[in-house]
C-alpha cells in the first residue's frame, strides 16, 4: 500500500497541512503536493476507470503523462472535468472525485465490459450494428455515447476570468530542467532576450531527484544558483507553471499559464494565455519513461519506475511498500536503490536483458536486491492493487517460473524524447537505434519566414538522456553514473500468447492492448495512421506520450518491418490540454466582439429600443412602448412617419471622401452610373458591383467639390467599400491621382422625415430649408439650430425627408433637440424595421434582401442606372457573359397576394413540373415581404422570371402547412407610385 | 470478401480474432486500368464503388499518395446536412444524404451515420429571413428542413446560451436528419467493398505526372511507375491545382488551410450539431465523447495541413459565447486539413479541357457530407458523360456567369 | 462648442494602471506627398514638421504622426480642428491632396503607471520592450484597429475609432484590473 | 502564424494585422475581351504547391497593399515588395532561384 514517508519530501512543506476532499471523503496533504502525491499519500491506489472496459486504474506517472487519473475537480462553475491529478496541485478545499464509473469507483456496472473483452475487440463496432440507420442511431448509438466521455460535464457557466498576453523574444527555451536551464544560460550570456516557461511550479526538471553532479555542484544546488544567476539578468524572463503548448509556423509559441488553478478564487485570472514570437526556441522538454507491455501492466500499483522515484522524492511519499522493479535498462535501478534509501523493500529487479552489469546495477545488487536477468513479468495478479507478479523468460511465451509477492512494480521500458513541440509545425525526427527512441532530426528542422531552423533540441529531449550526455552537449562539467546500453523490449515476454496479449495495455486510457494493435495490422490498417484510428491508440488525453512508441513497435513487428518505416503520427498542439477559456481570453460577455455604437446609442438604449444587429453596430429595429408588440410599434413608426414626422438615426451608414484631379474617373469605375458628370451640390443614387457583375452595394454619391465626391455606402458595407476602393486604386490604377478617406464616424446622420419634417427644422433655425433653397437631391452646409450641419435632401421613404450630418460628438446633442422641438410635430423616433417597410412601399430595393450575392442590378430593373455610354466599369464584362445576358433571368416585380395577407418570408413561386433531380420547378420567389400599415395590406417584392412583363398574372407560393398562397405580379410601387410626396 | 456481423465477432472471438482477413489488399499496380482514380479519400473511393455497383465498370485502380483516407476525409468535423439552397447543391447533398442513411448495410461495414438533427441558429434578422428561404426552397426540392423557433432550439440544445448577450438566438433552421458518420469509416468501408469488387487501390503511390497524346489522356507517371488508363479522374481536393497543371489547364481553385479541434472527452453534453454561423463556429458531440469543433478558413494558399491560431480563437471565442458551460473543457488536439475553394465556393464535377480526364473538385470545406452523392455522380459522369447530378458544377459555369452560390448571407444587410 | 462631447466623456479606471478617455481630441487626417513642400510649409506654419516613417513628433500642444507613406494625422486642441484643417486644405490648395477633420470620428485613451505597458501587452501584437518614445505603432487592440506610442513618462496613448470606444474601454479596463499584473 | 515585413511602413508584423489578398499580378480584363481572357483573369488560379506570389494588405496598419513571394509548402517568405508592378522584381526572382534552384520561374 502507498503511505506518506515519514521524512524528506523535496517539495513539500510539512509545516502547512491542506485538507481536501476526494469522493465525498476528507484527506490531509502538504502544500507542495499535487493531487496525486496527496492521494497516493492517503494510501489511496485505486483512482479511475478506464474508458472502454472499466479496469480498475491507479496513477501510472508523476507528470503530465498521466493517462489513468483524471478526475472531477471544484464543483458549480468552477467544475472541471478530466483534470489531471498529478498536475493538479493541491489547495485548501480542493474537491475531487473520480470519474466514468457507476454506482461507485469500487463497484462499477461498467466493468462487466471487461469480461467481455474479447467481444470488444478493436474495430468492434465497425463489424457490426449495422443493420439500419435507425437501429444504430436509436438503440445503439445512445448506450455507447452514454458508456464513453469520460468526466461529466459542466452545467454552469465559467465564474473565471482569463487573459491573454503578447511577447517577443529572441530565444524562447521550452522546459525548465537542467537541460533549459543551461541554454538559457548561453542565450543570455549572449545578450539574447530569453524567455524560460516551466510547465510545473518548480525548477530542474528531474536531475534533482535522479542525481548526479554538475559544475561540481549536486543538481539541487545548481539549479538553486543558476536560478539565481538568470533571476538577475534584465533579457531573462523566468516562468513558472507555464506550459509551451504549440510551437506555430514563424516561430509563433502559445503558451499557457495556469496562473491560478491553485489558488481558485483569489481574483487573479485562472489562466494566461500567451503568444510568444520568438526568434528560436529551443526545446528542453526533456523525456518521457515508457511503461513495459506486460498483462496487467494496468493494475493500480504498477508505475513508472522514474514516477515511483518521483513520489518519493519529491513528495515523500512510497507507492508501495514491496516494490518489484522490471526495467530493460540501467535508469530503473535508481528507483531500487531510491526506494531502498526511503526504507522500502524491493524484492527484486527483474531485467530483461541477458545481462546486466553497470555501475547501477552493481549498487542494487550490492545492497542484497535480487536481480534477475533475461526475465520479464508474465502477469500481474491482482485487481484493484497488485498483488503479485507471475516472472518468465524474456524471450519465452510467458510460463511463469515464479511468483513474487509485492504491491508496487515500477517499470521502464526506455525513455522517449519529448519531440512533440519540434514537430507542431513540420520538423522531423529519426529513429536512434541505440537508443531505441525517435528523436529530433537536426537536418530537418521545422523553418521558419526566412526558411531558418526556429527550434533546435537539447538535453533529453534531444536524445541526450543521461546527465553525462546532456553536460556534454551543453559543454558544462557533470555527469551521473555510466550507465550500459538498453535492450528495446516492446513485447513482455517477447513471444506472450493471446492470453497475455489481450491484458498488455499500451494506451491506458482508450484501453488499447498489444492484442488490438496487432489485429490492426492483420487487417491491413497498415499504415501507423490507420493502426492509430482504428485502434485509437494515441488518441486520449495523454495524446499517446505513454504509448505511441511502444504502438508503433508492435505494429512494425506485427508487419515485419523497420521502426523508422513505420514513423510516427502527427505530433499536433496543444503539448498537454489547454481551457476553451484561456483560448477565449478577454473576450467574453461584454467584449465578446467589438461592440460599434453610434453617438445615439446609449439614448436609444434608454428609450427602451429593440436592437438589431447590423455587423457589429446594433441599430433601432423599433422602439416598442409600453403593452405594444414590435409590430404594432413598427406600424406606429410608419404611419407617424408618413403623417407627421419621424426621426432615424442613420449615422452608421457607410460615408467615404474620394478627391483628386481623377476622382470621377474613378468613381465612374467603381459604380454602374456615371458620376463623374453628377454637378457640384447634386446627390445620385448609385450602384457598385464586384468585377464579376454582382451588385455588392448601392448608395446616394455626393458632389461635394470639382475634385471631391462623397460616396454613402451600406452599414454593413462602409469598410468594406472602403478597402475596395483603396484595393482598386492601389492595385491597378496606382497612377490615377485620387485619395479616399473613410469619414463614416465622423458624423452623426439623422434623417428627417415626414411631411412635418421641414416644419421641424424651420423650428431649429438657422438655414433656409425650403423647396427653392435645397431642392430634392441637393444639399447644403450651415447652421441648424447653432450645429454645423450638412443636409441631404434624400429620401429612402418617399416622404419629404432631410439627411442631417453633423460631427459625431454632437450627434446625441441634435438628436436630442430634434426630439424636443420636434414634440410639437409629433415627431418620433423609427427604427430599420419601418425604414424597411417604407422602402418597400416604395419599391426601393435593399441591399442584402434584394440582393444575395448573386443578383445583378439588371435583374432588379435598374438598367437605368447602368451607364451605356462609359467603355468600362467593374462588373460591366461580367454582364457580358451568356448567363448574365440570359433573358430568363428572374426580375423583380412587385407582389400582392389575393386576398391582402402577408407573404411569409422566402417563399418561391413555383412552376409546373420537376427539373432532372426530380425537384419542383420554380420561376421565382419572394425577397422582402411586409404588411404595410398604409395600404392595410400585405406587400411584397420578388424575383419572377420574365417578371415586369407578367403583370397582373397570379402565381403560386407553396407556404406552410400546405397551404398555397397566390399573389398577383404587380408594379413594385405600392406607395405613392405618382412620387409626389418626397419632391415637396 | 467475409461479411462482418456480431456473429461473426463472437465466432472470432473464440479464437482471439486470428481468422479475420484484410479490409483490403495492398497490390502492386498493373499496366493499364479502364480508369484510374487520383486520390483515396472519400471521393475517389465512392466514386470507384460507384463505378462498379452502378456501372460494372471494375478494372479500376485508385491511387493514393498517402494512406487511404489520410486527406481531408480523415480530418473534417463530420457534419452531414442538405439544408442547401440552390436547387443543384441539395440535389447532390441530399442524394448524398439518403445514401448514408443505407450506407452501412450496403457496404457491411459500420459507418455510424447518426442523423442527430443539424441546426443552423438565425441569430440576426438577416440570418434568419435567409433560413426561412431555405426551408422554402427545401421542402420543393424534397429535403426535409424545417425552421423552428426559439423555445424548441432551447430544448434541444439545452447547454446553448439563447439570450445571447451578444446575439440572442431567434430560432433555427433544422434539418432532423442531418447529422454526423464516423468519417474514417466511410472510407474504410468504400475501400473495403472496392477491393472485393477486385479494384487496385494502391497506397504510398503518387502521381507525378500525367500524360497525354492528341489531346487525350492515356495514363499517369507515378511514384511506382507509369500507369495507363482510358479515362482518369482527379479527385483529390486541395491538390485539384496540382494535378491540373501536370494536365496542362488551370482551375478556379485555390487551396487554403481549414482547422478543426476536439475538447477531452466528457459525458455526452450535446446530442444534435449545432452551427452558429454569424460568430463562425459549430460544434457536436462525437460518440467518444470529445466536443468537435470547427470554424473558419485561412485566407491564403497554404499545402501545409496546419493553419493559424487566431482563427483557433475566433471559433473557439464563438462558441464559449455560445455555450458557456464548455470554458472550463480543455482543447486536446487541433489540427488543419488543405481545403479546396472554387472562384463560387461550390464544387466542381466536370470533363476538363482533355479528354478522357475527369474532376471531382472544389468540395472547400464541406465536401464530407457529399461523398456518397458525389461518387455515384461522377462515376456516372465518368461512365456515361453525363449526370444530371453534375451537369451544373461543370466547368463552364465559371465562363458563362452560372455560378452557384450558396451564400444567401453573401449580400451585406442594410 | 458645449454641445460636443467624446464618446466615453472622460471615463476612467484604476486598477494596477490608470485608463482614461482622454475627452475632446483634434485630429486631422492629410493625405499627401509627404515630400511636398508645400505640406513641410503648412506643418511648419503649426510649429510641426514631417515626421519620418512611423514618428510621432510633438511640438507643445499638437503632434504629428505617420500613418502611411501618404498618410498623417495632425494632433491638436479639438476647438482648433477645424482651423487646422482650413489652414492646411488652403496651403495644399494647389496639391494633391486631402485634408480632412476627423475630431469625431476617433477616440483617444491613455494608459498611465509603471505597469502600463502590462495592459497593452495583453491586447496588441506590439513589442513593447522595443517600442520607443517617439514611434507610433498602428495596430491591432483584441479585435479593433488601434495606433499607440509613449506620450510620456509612464503613460501610453492608444487612438482607435469612436464607435469601438466603449469596446476600448472594456479591455482596458479588464486588463487593467488587479490581480492581473503580469510580472 | 505568418509574419510579414511590409514595404510601406517597414514593419515585421503578424498576419491577423494583415489581409489576405490572393494571387498577385492578375491581369484585369474589361470590355474587350475573350470569354476566355475574362474567366482566366477572374478565376483561373496557380495556386502551386511552392513559390506563390501573392497580395497582402497592411489591413491594420498603413491600410496599404504589398506583394509578397512565399512558399506555400514551407511558408518560407522570400520577400515583400510595393504592390505597384505589374511583375515581380528581379533581385527578389534571382533571390528564390538560388533558394529553389528547381524553380522553375516566374511565369
Ligand atoms: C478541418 C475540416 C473540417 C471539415 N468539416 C466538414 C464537415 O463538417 N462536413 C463536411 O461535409 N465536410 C467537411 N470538410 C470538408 C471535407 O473534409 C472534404 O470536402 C472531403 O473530405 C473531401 O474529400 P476528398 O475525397 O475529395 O478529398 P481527400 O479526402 O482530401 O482525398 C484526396 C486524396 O488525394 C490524395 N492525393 C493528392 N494528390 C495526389 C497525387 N498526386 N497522387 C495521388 N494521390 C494524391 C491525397 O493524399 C488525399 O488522400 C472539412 C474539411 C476540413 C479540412
Ligand atoms: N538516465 C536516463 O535514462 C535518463 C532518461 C531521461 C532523463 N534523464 C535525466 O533527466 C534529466 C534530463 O534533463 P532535461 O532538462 O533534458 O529534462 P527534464 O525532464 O529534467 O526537464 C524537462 C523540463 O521541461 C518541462 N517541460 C516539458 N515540456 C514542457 C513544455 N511543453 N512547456 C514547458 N515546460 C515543459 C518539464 O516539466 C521539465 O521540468 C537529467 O537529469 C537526466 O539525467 C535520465
Ligand atoms: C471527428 C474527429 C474526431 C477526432 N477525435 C479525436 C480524439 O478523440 N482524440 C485525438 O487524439 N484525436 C482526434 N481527432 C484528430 C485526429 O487525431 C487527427 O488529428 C486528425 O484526424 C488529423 O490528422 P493528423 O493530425 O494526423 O494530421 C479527431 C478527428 C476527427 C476528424
Ligand atoms: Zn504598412
Amino acid at each position: 500500500m502507498s503511505q506518506r514517508l515519514k521524512t524528506g519530501g523535496r517539495l513539500i512543506d510539512r509545516s502547512k497541512e491542506l485538507t481536501f476532499t476526494f469522493n465525498h471523503s476528507r484527506y490531509k496533504g502538504y502544500e507542495g503536493d499535487t493531487l496525486a502525491s496527496a492521494l497516493l499519500g492517503a494510501g489511496k491506489s485505486l483512482l479511475g476507470r478506464s474508458f472502454k472496459y472499466h479496469r480498475a486504474r491507479g496513477l501510472v506517472a508523476s507528470g503530465v503523462e498521466e493517462p489513468n487519473v483524471l478526475l472531477n475537480l471544484g464543483k458549480g462553475d468552477r467544475l472541471e472535468p478530466d483534470q489531471r491529478a498529478t498536475t493538479t496541485e493541491l489547495f485548501n478545499g480542493a474537491v475531487a472525485s473520480s470519474q466514468n464509473h457507476w454506482p461507485t469507483l469500487a463497484f462499477d456496472v461498467g466493468a462487466i465490459n471487461d469480461y467481455a473483452y474479447r467481444m470488444l475487440p478493436a474495430g468492434f463496432y465497425y463489424k457490426t450494428f449495422m443493420v439500419s440507420t435507425w437501429a444504430w442511431h436509436k438503440l445503439f448509438e445512445p448506450i455507447v455515447r452514454q458508456a464513453a466521455g469520460l468526466g461529466a460535464a459542466p452545467t454552469k457557466a465559467d465564474a473565471d476570468r482569463y487573459e491573454q498576453a503578447y511577447a517577443y523574444c529572441d530565444v524562447l527555451v521550452a522546459g525548465g530542467g537542467v537541460a533549459g536551464l543551461m541554454a538559457a544560460l548561453k542565450a543570455a550570456a549572449e545578450g539574447k532576450r530569453v524567455l524560460v516557461a516551466e510547465q510545473t511550479a518548480h525548477w530542474g526538471g528531474r536531475a534533482p531527484v535522479d542525481g548526479g553532479e554538475i559544475d561540481g555542484m549536486d543538481p539541487e544546488a545548481w539549479v538553486k544558483k543558476t536560478l539565481e544567476a538568470l533571476g538577475k539578468m534584465d533579457n531573462v524572463r523566468l516562468m513558472t507553471r507555464t506550459m509551451v503548448a504549440g510551437l506555430h509556423d514563424h516561430g509563433y509559441a502559445i503558451l499557457y499559464e495556469r496562473v491560478a488553478d491553485h489558488t481558485p478564487g483569489d481574483g487573479r485570472p485562472r489562466h494566461r494565455l500567451w503568444r510568444v514570437r520568438a526568434g528560436l526556441t529551443k526545446v528542453a522538454s526533456g523525456a518521457i519513461e515508457r511503461p513495459l507491455a506486460f498483462a496487467g501492466n494496468d493494475v493500480p500499483g504498477v508505475m513508472l519506475a522514474s514516477a515511483v522515484r518521483d513520489y518519493i522524492v519529491n513528495w515523500a511519499v512510497s507507492p508501495g511498500k514491496e516494490i518489484v522493479v522490471v526495467t530493460n535498462n540501467d535508469d530503473a535501478y535508481r528507483t531500487a536503490l531510491c526506494a531502498l534509501d526511503a526504507g522500502q523493500k524491493v524484492v527484486a529487479v527483474i531485467d530483461a536483458r541477458e545481462m546486466a552489469n553497470g555501475p547501477l546495477v552493481q549498487a542494487v545488487k550490492e545492497r542484497g536486491v535480487k536481480v534477475l536477468e533475461g526475465h520479464a513479468i508474465s502477469k500481474v495478479r491482482g485487481k484493484s492493487g497488485v498483488v503479485a507478479v507471475e516472472i518468465c523468460r524474456q524471450n519465452g511465451t510467458g510460463s511463469v517460473e515464479d511468483v513474487l509477492g509485492c504491491d508496487c512494480v515500477a517499470m521502464s521500458g526506455g525513455w522517449s524524447p519529448v519531440v512533440h513541440l519540434y514537430s507542431h509545425s513540420g520538423g522531423k525526427v529519426m529513429w536512434d537505434e541505440a537508443g531505441a527512441m525517435f528523436r529530433p532530426d537536426p537536418a530537418r528542422p521545422p523553418v521558419g519566414d526566412k526558411g531558418q531552423p526556429i527550434a533546435e533540441v537539447v538535453g533529453s529531449a534531444n536524445g541526450a538522456l543521461t546527465l553525462t550526455a546532456l553536460c556534454a552537449e551543453a559543454g558544462i562539467a557533470g555527469g551521473a553514473e555510466e550507465e550500459h546500453p538498453i535492450t528495446p523490449v516492446w513485447i513482455m515476454p517477447a513471444k506472450a500468447g493471446n492470453d497475455l496479449k489481450f491484458k498488455s495495455f499500451l494506451d491506458f486510457q482508450n484501453d488499447v492492448k498489444v492484442s488490438d494493435v496487432q489485429l490492426a495490422a492483420r487487417e491491413g490498417y497498415a499504415s501507423v495512421e490507420h493502426t492509430k484510428r482504428y485502434t485509437t491508440l494515441g488518441m486520449a488525453t495523454d495524446q499517446g506520450k505513454l504509448s505511441n512508441i511502444n504502438g508503433l513497435a508492435v505494429l512494425s513487428d506485427a508487419l515485419g518491418q523497420a521502426i523508422p518505416q513505420t514513423g510516427t503520427t502527427t505530433f499536433r498542439p496543444p503539448y498537454t490540454p489547454i481551457s476553451f477559456g484561456a483560448v477565449t481570453g478577454e473576450a467574453r460577455g461584454e467584449i465578446f466582439q467589438p461592440l460599434r455604437k453610434t453617438p445615439m446609442h446609449g439614448w436609444h438604449e434608454a428609450h427602451g429600443v429593440h436592437w438589431e444587429p447590423v455587423g457589429l453596430w446594433r441599430r433601432p429595429y423599433t422602439y416598442p412602448r409600453a403593452g405594444e408588440g414590435h409590430r404594432d410599434s413598427v406600424n406606429r413608426e410608419i404611419v407617424n412617419t408618413r403623417t407627421n414626422v419621424g426621426l432615424l438615426d442613420a449615422s452608421t451608414l457607410g460615408k467615404i471622401v474620394v478627391k483628386g484631379p481623377d476622382a470621377g474617373k474613378f468613381l465612374d469605375m467603381m459604380y454602374t452610373n456615371m458620376m463623374s458628370t453628377l454637378p457640384v451640390g447634386k446627390c445620385r443614387y448609385g450602384l457598385m458591383c464586384s468585377d464579376n457583375g454582382f451588385l455588392i452595394d448601392d448608395g446616394v454619391v455626393v458632389r461635394l467639390a470639382e475634385d471631391t465626391w462623397l460616396c454613402h455606402t451600406t452599414s454593413g458595407g462602409a469598410d468594406h467599400i472602403h478597402g475596395h476602393m483603396e484595393d482598386w486604386l492601389q492595385c491597378e490604377w496606382w497612377d490615377w491621382k485620387v485619395y479616399t478617406a473613410n469619414l463614416t464616424e465622423q458624423y452623426a446622420q439623422i434623417a428627417v422625415v415626414g411631411p412635418k419634417a421641414r416644419k421641424l427644422l424651420e423650428k431649429l433655425g438657422g438655414m433656409d430649408v425650403s423647396k427653392e433653397a435645397l431642392p430634392f437631391m441637393t444639399f447644403k452646409e450651415g447652421e441648424l439650430g447653432g450645429f454645423p450641419v450638412r443636409i441631404y435632401r434624400i429620401s429612402f421613404s418617399g416622404e419629404l425627408s432631410y439627411e442631417i450630418a453633423v460631427p459625431a460628438n454632437m450627434g446625441l446633442a441634435l438628436w436630442e433637440k430634434l426630439n424636443e422641438a420636434g414634440a410639437e410635430f409629433s415627431a418620433m423616433p423609427y427604427g430599420t424595421e419601418a425604414l424597411h417597410v417604407m422602402r418597400a412601399e416604395k419599391g426601393f430595393i435593399m441591399i442584402g434582401d434584394e440582393t444575395d450575392g448573386t443578383v445583378i442590378p439588371q435583374d432588379l430593373n435598374l438598367g437605368w442606372a447602368i451607364s451605356k455610354k462609359k467603355e468600362d466599369f467593374l462588373g460591366k464584362r461580367a454582364q457580358l457573359r451568356t448567363h448574365m445576358a440570359d433573358p430568363d433571368r428572374w426580375r423583380l416585380v412587385g407582389l400582392e397576394t389575393l386576398d391582402g395577407t402577408v407573404l411569409p418570408d422566402g417563399v418561391y413561386a413555383v412552376d409546373q413540373g420537376v427539373n432532372e433531380n426530380n425537384q419542383r420547378n420554380v420561376q421565382g420567389r419572394v425577397t422582402s415581404t411586409y404588411y404595410s400599415p398604409m395600404l392595410k395590406k400585405g406587400i411584397a417584392m420578388g424575383l419572377v422570371k420574365h417578371g415586369p412583363e407578367r403583370m397582373g398574372e397570379v402565381l403560386d407560393f407553396p407556404a406552410d402547412n400546405g397551404v398555397v398562397l397566390q399573389a398577383r405580379i404587380v408594379d413594385p410601387v405600392f406607395y405613392d407610385k405618382a412620387g409626389e410626396k418626397a419632391d415637396v | 470478401m467475409r461479411r462482418y456481423s456480431i456473429f461473426a465477432v463472437a465466432r472470432e472471438a473464440l479464437r482471439y480474432h486470428s481468422g479475420w482477413e484484410k479490409a483490403w489488399a495492398s497490390p502492386e499496380p498493373k499496366k493499364r486500368y479502364d480508369v484510374i482514380i487520383v486520390g483515396a479519400g472519400g471521393h475517389g473511393l465512392a466514386t470507384a464503388y460507384y463505378l462498379g455497383k452502378v456501372h460494372g465498370i471494375t478494372n479500376v485502380a485508385i491511387i493514393e499518395k498517402g494512406w487511404l483516407g489520410g486527406g481531408n476525409t480523415g480530418r473534417n468535423t463530420t457534419i452531414i446536412r442538405s439544408n442547401y439552397l440552390q436547387d443543384p447543391s441539395a440535389a447532390i447533398y441530399e442524394k448524398a444524404r439518403s445514401l448514408y442513411e443505407e450506407l452501412s448495410a450496403d457496404l457491411n461495414y459500420n459507418v455510424m451515420f447518426s442523423p442527430r438533427g443539424l441546426l443552423m441558429l438565425a441569430q440576426s434578422e438577416h440570418e434568419m429571413r435567409g433560413y426561412k428561404r431555405t426551408v422554402y426552397a427545401n421542402n420543393l426540392q424534397g429535403v426535409e428542413t424545417r425552421w423552428i423557433e426559439r423555445d424548441e432550439v432551447k430544448s434541444l440544445v439545452p447547454i446553448l446560451n439563447i439570450d445571447g448577450p451578444r446575439y440572442p438566438v431567434l430560432g433555427a433552421l433544422y434539418q432532423e436528419r442531418g447529422g454526423t458518420a464516423r468519417h474514417d469509416a466511410v472510407a474504410w468501408g468504400y475501400a473495403r467493398k472496392c477491393s472485393a469488387m477486385g479494384m487496385d487501390i494502391i497506397q504510398n503511390c503518387e502521381v507525378t505526372g500525367v500524360r497525354t497524346a492528341r489531346g487525350k489522356v492515356v495514363g499517369v507517371n507515378t511514384t511506382k511507375g507509369e500507369i495507363d488508363c482510358n479515362k482518369l479522374a482527379m479527385v483529390v481536393a486541395g491538390h485539384s491545382s496540382v494535378l491540373a497543371e501536370m494536365a496542362g489547364f488551370r482551375l478556379p481553385i485555390e487551396s487554403a488551410a481549414l482547422q478543426a479541434w476536439v475538447s477531452e472527452p466528457i459525458k455526452p453534453t450535446i446530442d444534435v450539431v449545432v452551427m452558429a454561423n454569424l460568430v463562425h463556429g459549430y460544434m457536436s458531440q462525437s460518440d467518444k465523447g470529445e466536443l468537435v469543433i470547427g470554424g473558419g478558413t485561412d485566407g491564403f494558399n497554404n499545402y501545409t495541413q496546419r493553419g493559424s491560431w487566431h482563427h483557433v480563437e475566433q471559433t473557439t471565442r464563438a462558441l464559449v459565447e455560445t455555450f458557456p458551460v464548455i470554458s472550463r473543457l480543455k482543447m486536446l488536439r487541433q489540427w488543419g486539413g488543405i481545403v479546396d475553394m472554387t472562384g463560387d465556393r461550390s464544387p466542381i464535377l466536370s470533363k476538363t479541357p482533355v479528354e478522357g480526364i475527369y474532376v471531382n473538385c472544389g468540395w472547400g470545406t464541406g465536401g464530407f457530407k457529399a461523398i456518397p452523392g458525389s461518387g455515384y455522380a461522377m462515376a456516372e459522369l465518368v461512365a456515361k458523360e453525363y449526370s444530371p447530378l453534375a451537369a451544373d458544377f461543370s466547368l463552364k459555369r465559371f465562363k458563362e456567369g452560372q455560378f452557384i452560390d450558396e451564400s444567401v448571407a453573401a449580400g451585406v444587410a442594410h | 462648442m458645449s454641445k460636443a462631447v467624446s464618446a466615453l466623456n472622460g471615463q476612467s479606471h484604476t486598477g494596477f494602471a490608470t485608463v482614461t478617455e482622454a475627452g475632446l481630441k483634434g485630429m486631422v487626417t492629410l493625405r499627401a506627398d509627404l515630400d511636398s513642400k508645400a505640406l513641410a510649409k503648412g506643418l511648419k506654419a503649426l510649429g510641426l514638421k514631417v515626421p519620418a516613417q512611423r514618428a510621432i513628433v510633438t511640438e507643445g500642444a499638437r503632434s504629428v504622426a505617420w500613418m502611411s507613406p501618404d498618410e498623417l494625422l495632425v494632433l491638436c486642441g479639438y476647438e482648433e480642428a477645424a482651423q487646422v484643417t482650413a489652414d492646411l486644405e488652403q496651403a495644399l490648395a494647389k496639391e494633391h491632396a486631402l485634408v480632412t477633420n476627423v475630431s469625431d470620428a476617433r477616440a483617444m485613451f491613455t494608459v498611465s503607471g509603471a505597469k502600463g505597458d502590462e495592459v497593452l501587452m495583453k491586447l496588441c501584437p506590439i513589442d513593447f520592450e522595443t517600442l520607443e518614445a517617439g514611434e507610433m505603432r498602428r495596430s491591432r487592440a483584441a479585435q479593433v484597429a488601434a495606433a499607440v506610442w509613449r506620450s510620456g513618462p509612464e503613460e501610453l496613448s492608444v487612438i482607435c475609432f469612436r464607435s469601438v470606444a466603449g469596446y476600448m474601454m472594456g479591455l482596458l479596463e479588464v486588463s487593467s484590473r488587479k490581480g492581473g499584473e503580469i510580472y | 502564424m505568418l509574419t510579414l515585413t511590409c514595404p510601406c511602413c517597414g514593419v515585421t508584423v503578424e498576419e491577423t494585422e494583415l489581409a489576405p489578398g490572393g494571387e498577385a499580378h492578375l491581369k484585369r480584363f474589361g470590355p474587350g475581351s475573350s470569354d476566355e481572357e475574362f474567366e482566366t483573369y477572374m478565376f483561373a488560379r496557380k495556386n502551386p504547391k511552392g513559390v506563390h506570389f501573392e497580395r497582402w494588405r497592411h489591413a491594420y496598419g498603413c491600410g496599404k497593399w504589398f506583394l509578397t513571394a512565399r512558399c506555400t509548402a514551407t511558408l518560407e517568405v522570400f520577400g515583400s515588395y510595393p504592390a505597384q508592378t505589374t511583375e515581380p522584381p528581379a533581385e527578389l526572382i534571382a533571390k528564390i532561384k538560388e533558394k529553389r534552384p528547381g524553380w522553375e520561374g516566374y511565369k
